[in-house]
């Protein structure tokens, strides 16, 4: 039961997340909506256990904590440099906009 | 060294050892639990693809060389096909692992067979992965400004 | 080891090991030699054993190879009669003949650094098509259908370096291959589904009797499926480009066997898997194959008409000849199929020779629009010349194979009391007189344009492995014992008759 | 030992019920903020408060040891790589200029007054 | 109580679909191929969720494994070779596409009112083989995955074509993508710190 | 040397619990030959410097942990309110903090543990400073966040061996 209602709550935020991820508007807000999507999935997955009485088949959240940035680390390098093969220590495409007006 | 990205890489450093550590978990204990070396050979992968996207390409190619790629994904192609041959060479049909040990009672025949194979699936797998990603990353790409 | 027990599988062993090795074979210093020469050894061993197949089972019957000791249906069977023999050695001469025929035709047609990785992708497509045809297990075939499907996408897009167009050939192969794939994957699920296994022999017992809609809507996709790998009519599109734009070896070898191959396993399935007496079976027969089959036979013959591309024709030319290979079979007579048996054969000979032709001339004239093809016939006369008598075997002019698959197709449809087929048979044949005859036509008689360069006929290499087929389309025509009485005994054993 | 199951099983439902509102809260967040850096914060709240909250619930309730293990694993790795994804992000939308919403007006920077 | 938690699952199962009914709607009617890159992304994270929940763990890992780790990066990687946004296609095809899946959707659909009910023990497919695999397995075979005894052993050779397939694919992209390819292109070479590339 | 062991124990324990097999002498034997693959991996990946297993950081960083999870619960609470206010009272800010760590480790582990705050997100590091975005004007608490730094620069061994300082 307890289960049951934490499950419940997990789908209800993996809904919103995905408004999210439909609606945009920019392309970080669809990145950050994917990312917390999978965080919640991570959860979802232990939980699932749980309900079908197989807990111990957690592998799949452990590996998901392990592997769930991956995508969200290609997509940072996506944007900054448009290509995967660079390392990231070097300068990329732009020019850095940042100047002092840091602090409001 | 720039520290602009430090904490991805930080942060990269310190899972890389444990991704490839579960890598290998999965395809040991895929007689016991879900994984196997299909599964296995992709998270190894993806260890090494996190470092070529942090560390860059070039600096990965020297850690896997695309020539011992090339050898590995034969290599583990072979390892699967190998097994086969042998157990035909012991007097099984091919793939027909309880040649491998007919006396045994309790099949230790099939647990090595299947040891072996998922081992040559999960290094083909691992390789052909780590392959197909150098194929694309190491391409000048091809978006142009006004596309993007 | 006892080398005759485990015959069998040595067809589809030999390769699945020799290919990976090609890949690490060197190509700076030596072009790609070595992998051709270990690829052809391959690909002759592998005809060997074929060879050894074919005679085992005409003489002693049936062969039944558990693979991994495992009797079906818990294990994967291969179970190898009369009519994957004969498909299996079509297959396997066929690439026999290519990989030798390649050796100099690839070199100009691909980047040297790919030559190595070209044999292996080539050796793998001729698994993929072996696998295909010698297994007796339902998902087997799929497991091997992505096999030969995915490196023949890729051996169509080695083509663009000729040809940029061979990219977008490849791609739209590669969405049709997929859709295809899906789609018999699909129904072999409904199929699993509604029988619990996926052995073909105990498909068909646990299968007997019962219709329902899983079954049939399982059959459907299961046929479609196949039909668009088979470039069957409504389903060709990707073709004629993908056969146009392939490097010449990949043409040849594709064309004469790739489409005959998926033929083969709709007419495994209808056969071995449903059984001709299934409910549906009929319907799907007379009112679905038959107009398709008849249809392609008319408007791919047609449109070959009206191609200026050669390759292209020819492509147009096998989504015709598909047509009769599916009207043999909507037939449902032993005749019809034995005909259809037989045309799979013996068109896949023709094609072959053909292709091989067009690559000769790929290779000296450096295009395959027909007009490349003027005065040939005095510029390169033993290319012409196999050309010509391949393109009369395509017509189906007599002491040749197509005569003897037309004669075929003829008997059994006025056998089955469809004597209008029969005469369909005969017009769309006199379209395929005209298509062929253009090229031949300006082979002979139009001279060679004025300025064009003086070329010299293809080398030896290239000649031998096209004269042995053309031969051979010559041999099966005037011996028929081989083809039509192995594939009379196949089509009986596939009809559910005793041997 | 039935009283120490009852503490397990209240604890467990606090957390989950205290875990589940924070994943809900943090999605509500998601979908409400009005700009993508506000919204960084409340994905903060599912990722850290939920889903540990969650974690330690189910640890509570794990059959065997390893379990708990695999779930620190899980939590532990989370908490790694959250944060990164998170940054990650940001720095990805900072670097290609997308500013925030400031101040309690959320005038962005170049807005018109 | 048991209905209960049995209606819970199906709810559970009602949810996942939905939202993947309509990522896959998104991700039709987007014509910004990021944005389908992401939302096939969380499309996989739903399905591997599926078949955790349909109790079918090593597809849910191998759904996991590929998702999670590989499938975004690599569309990623392809999508760098192309456009950002998808040319608008010719619409003068739609009416054949919408006939061509809707006759697929309807034989599907045609299909499911003989097939037996979710869960079915009796049915064919869980009675037949699949027990046979069960049963022999823990005698046959010393390993107590069955579906890895089923995998790497019953069904061995189609797993080595599966491997093949894989090869081949790596193959593919190597022929196509890889040095001297037919694309000709020219690999990044990683050039000296300051000088970006273009 | 040191690095190297620790990660190999550090692995081999991870392999202990995530296996659950501690009898079977086959799957041990793998783990032991998964766990040497590993290490051999991570030193040719280069990964076995101070970024990558901070040995420096590591004996004390539990009792910080500790005491950033008491944090974020507290910050949660703030931003939840937020978040379910009928009109929440955001102010955004952006911060410029410099971090008072000497290590790469310790900064990555400061700016992550702001990250990890809710209220509060590294958007971006540069030599010197880093700039950090927080939700509300009360959470943009720069002598919480020195605070929290100078928790994190008293992790770092004083007499740090070399490698990764800045």
């Amino acid at each position: 039961m307890m289960f049951g209602v934490a499950t419940a709550a997990i789908l209800v935020g993996m809904m919103l997340a995905l408004v999210r991820a439909f609606a945009g508007p920019t392309l970080y807000d669809r990145v950050l909506a994917a990312s917390s999507f999978g965080t919640k999935t991570v959860i979802l997955i232990g939980l699932m256990g749980y309900l079908n009485g197989r807990p111990d088949f957690l592998d799949i959240a452990v590996l998901y904590a392990l592997l769930n940035f991956a995508s969200t680390i290609a997509i940072l390098k996506f944007f900054r440099h448009r290509t995967l093969s660079v390392s990231l220590d070097r300068p990329g495409t732009d020019a850095p906009i940042f100047e002092e007006r840091d602090t409001a | 060294m720039s520290i602009e990205h430090l904490i991805l890489r930080v942060v990269i450093k310190i899972m890389f050892a444990p991704i490839l550590l579960f890598a290998l978990y999965v395809q040991f204990h895929g007689d016991f639990g879900p994984g196997g070396g299909f599964q296995a050979g992709v998270i190894f992968a993806v260890a090494f693809i996190l470092h070529a996207l942090i560390m860059g390409l070039e600096e990965t190619k020297r850690v896997l060389p695309v020539g011992a790629l090339k050898i590995l994904m034969v290599v583990g192609f072979l390892f699967y096909a190998g097994t086969g041959v042998a157990t035909m060479l012991l007097g099984g049909n091919l793939l027909g692992y309880d040649a491998i040990d007919p006396a045994s009672t309790h099949h230790a025949g099939q647990h090595w067979g299947i040891l072996l194979v998922e081992f040559g699936v999960g290094m083909a797998v691992s390789s052909t992965m780590v392959m197909i990603f150098y194929q694309f990353a190491g391409r000048e790409p091809e978006i142009r400004d006004e596309d993007w | 080891m006892s080398l005759a027990a485990q015959l069998p599988v040595l067809p589809i062993i030999i390769p699945l090991v020799a290919a990976p090795l090609t890949i690490l074979m060197p190509t700076d210093k030596f072009g790609g030699r070595i992998a051709c020469i270990w690829a052809t050894l391959v690909s002759w061993a592998v005809f060997g054993a074929c060879v050894a197949i074919l005679y085992s089972v005409a003489t002693v019957g049936p062969i039944s190879y558990h693979l991994g000791d495992w009797a079906p249906p818990v294990g994967i069977e291969y179970r190898i009669d009369l009519a994957n023999a004969l498909v299996l050695t079509l297959v396997s001469g066929v690439a026999a003949l290519v990989f030798p025929y390649s050796y100099v035709s690839i070199r100009s047609e691909i980047n040297l650094r790919q030559i190595s990785l070209f044999y292996a992708a080539l050796l793998i497509s001729m698994t993929g098509l072996l696998g295909v045809t010698i297994t007796g297990d339902a998902f087997n075939v799929f497991v091997f259908l992505e096999i030969s499907s995915l490196s023949s996408y890729a051996l169509v897009a080695m083509g663009a370096k000729k040809d940029r167009r061979a990219l977008t050939a490849a791609f739209n192969y590669l969405v049709m291959g997929t859709i295809g794939a899906t789609f018999f994957v699909i129904g072999l699920g409904l199929l699993y589904q509604a029988t619990g296994t996926l052995n073909m022999a105990d498909l068909k017992i646990q299968l007997a009797g019962e219709s329902n809609r899983m079954i049939e809507a399982g059959f459907a996709f299961v046929l479609v499926g196949m039909g668009l790998k088979a470039a069957m009519f409504p389903m060709h599109l990707w073709m004629p480009n993908a056969y146009a734009y392939a490097p010449s070896a990949v043409s040849a070898f594709i064309a004469a066997t790739s489409t005959k191959v998926a033929v083969y396993v709709i007419i495994r399935f209808i056969y071995t898997v449903i059984g001709p007496d299934f409910p549906f079976i009929e319907a799907a027969f007379n009112y679905l194959l038959m107009p398709l089959a008849i249809a392609g036979m008319f408007f791919a013959s047609i449109v070959a008409i009206f191609q200026d591309d050669v390759k292209r024709m020819l492509a147009y030319s096998s989504v015709g000849q598909i047509g009769y290979m599916l009207l043999g079979v909507s037939f449902a007579t032993e005749q019809g199929l034995t005909a259809s048996l037989v045309h799979l054969f013996n068109h896949g000979l023709i094609k072959g020779a053909l292709f091989m032709a067009a690559g000769c001339v790929m290779l000296r004239v450096g295009s395959h629009s027909i007009s490349a093809y003027a005065g040939l016939a005095r510029r390169m006369p033993a290319t012409a010349a196999a050309f010509i008598i391949a393109g009369l075997s395509l017509v189906g002019v007599p002491l040749t194979v197509g005569f003897i698959s037309k004669w075929q197709l003829l008997a059994a449809a006025f056998d089955s009391g469809r004597a209008w087929a029969g005469f369909l048979v005969v017009a769309s044949s006199l379209l395929s007189v005209i298509y062929v005859g253009r090229v031949i036509e300006v082979m002979i008689l139009r001279p060679a344009p004025a300025g064009a360069t003086a070329v010299k006929e293809a080398p030896l290499s290239m000649i031998i492995p096209m004269a042995l087929l053309v031969a051979a389309n010559i041999y099966f025509g005037l011996h028929t014992e081989l083809t039509v009485d192995l594939a009379e005994r196949a089509a009986h054993t596939l009809m559910g008759g005793g041997r | 030992m039935i009283s120490l199951d009852l503490i397990r099983d209240i604890l467990s439902w606090a957390l989950f019920l205290t875990g589940g509102a924070a994943v809900v809260t943090g999605a509500i967040g998601i979908v409400r903020f009005p700009d993508f850096y506000t919204r960084l914060h409340a994905a903060g709240i599912t990722d850290t408060a939920g889903a540990e909250l969650l974690l330690l619930g189910m640890m509570l309730q794990a059959p065997s040891w390893l379990v708990v293990a695999k779930l620190v694993f899980v939590g532990f790795f989370l908490f790694m790589t959250s944060p990164v994804s998170t940054h990650a992000i940001a720095h990805a939308a900072w670097v290609v200029g997308l500013r925030p919403m400031l101040g309690s007006d959320l005038k962005r920077e170049g807005d018109a007054q | 109580m048991d209905a209960l938690l049995a209606n819970g699952e199906i709810l559970i199962d009602l949810a996942l679909l939905t939202m993947l009914v309509s990522v896959a709607f998104v991700m039709v009617r987007s014509r910004h191929l990021f944005v389908i890159v992401m939302l096939s992304g969380i499309y996989s994270l739903l399905s591997a969720a599926f078949f955790v929940s349909l109790d079918a763990v090593d597809v849910a890992f191998t759904e996991a494994a590929v998702g999670a780790g590989v499938s975004t990066v690599l569309m990623l990687g392809a999508m760098l070779l192309t456009v950002r946004r998808e040319k608008p296609t010719r619409t003068g095809r739609t009416p054949v596409a919408i006939l061509v899946v809707t006759l697929v959707g309807s034989a599907l659909i045609y299909a499911t009112f003989d097939m037996p009910p979710y869960g079915d023990g009796a049915s064919p497919a869980n009675s037949y083989m699949g027990e046979v695999y069960i049963d022999r397995a823990a005698k046959e075979i010393a390993v107590p995955n069955v579906v890895t005894a089923v995998l790497a052993s019953y069904r061995g050779f189609d797993t080595l074509g599966e491997t093949m397939v894989i090869f081949t694919a790596g193959l593919g992209v190597i022929l196509l993508l890889g040095a001297g390819s037919v694309r000709g292109g020219k690999a990044v070479k990683d050039k000296p710190d300051g000088e970006t590339p273009s | 040397m040191v690095r190297t062991t620790v990660l190999a124990l550090a692995l081999a324990g991870l392999w202990l619990l995530l296996s659950g097999y501690f009898d079977n002498s086959l799957l041990l034997g793998f783990g032991a030959a998964s766990v040497a693959l590993c290490v051999f991996l991570a030193h040719r990946a280069g990964v076995l410097d101070d970024e990558g297993v901070p040995t420096g950081l590591m004996p004390r960083v539990f009792g910080y942990w500790f005491w950033l999870f008491i944090e974020i619960g507290k910050a949660n609470i703030v931003v939840a309110r937020q978040a379910l206010a009928i009109e929440p009272k955001l102010s955004p800010k952006l911060l410029k903090i410099v971090s008072p760590t000497r290590t790469n480790a310790g900064l990555a582990t400061f700016a992550n543990s702001i990250t990890l705050t809710p209220g509060t997100v590294t958007v971006d590091l540069e030599p010197g400073y880093m700039v950090v975005h927080a939700l509300t004007e009360a959470l943009a608490d720069e002598a919480a966040i020195d605070d929290m730094g100078r928790r994190v620069a008293a992790l770092e061994r004083r007499d740090n061996s070399g490698g990764g300082e800045r």
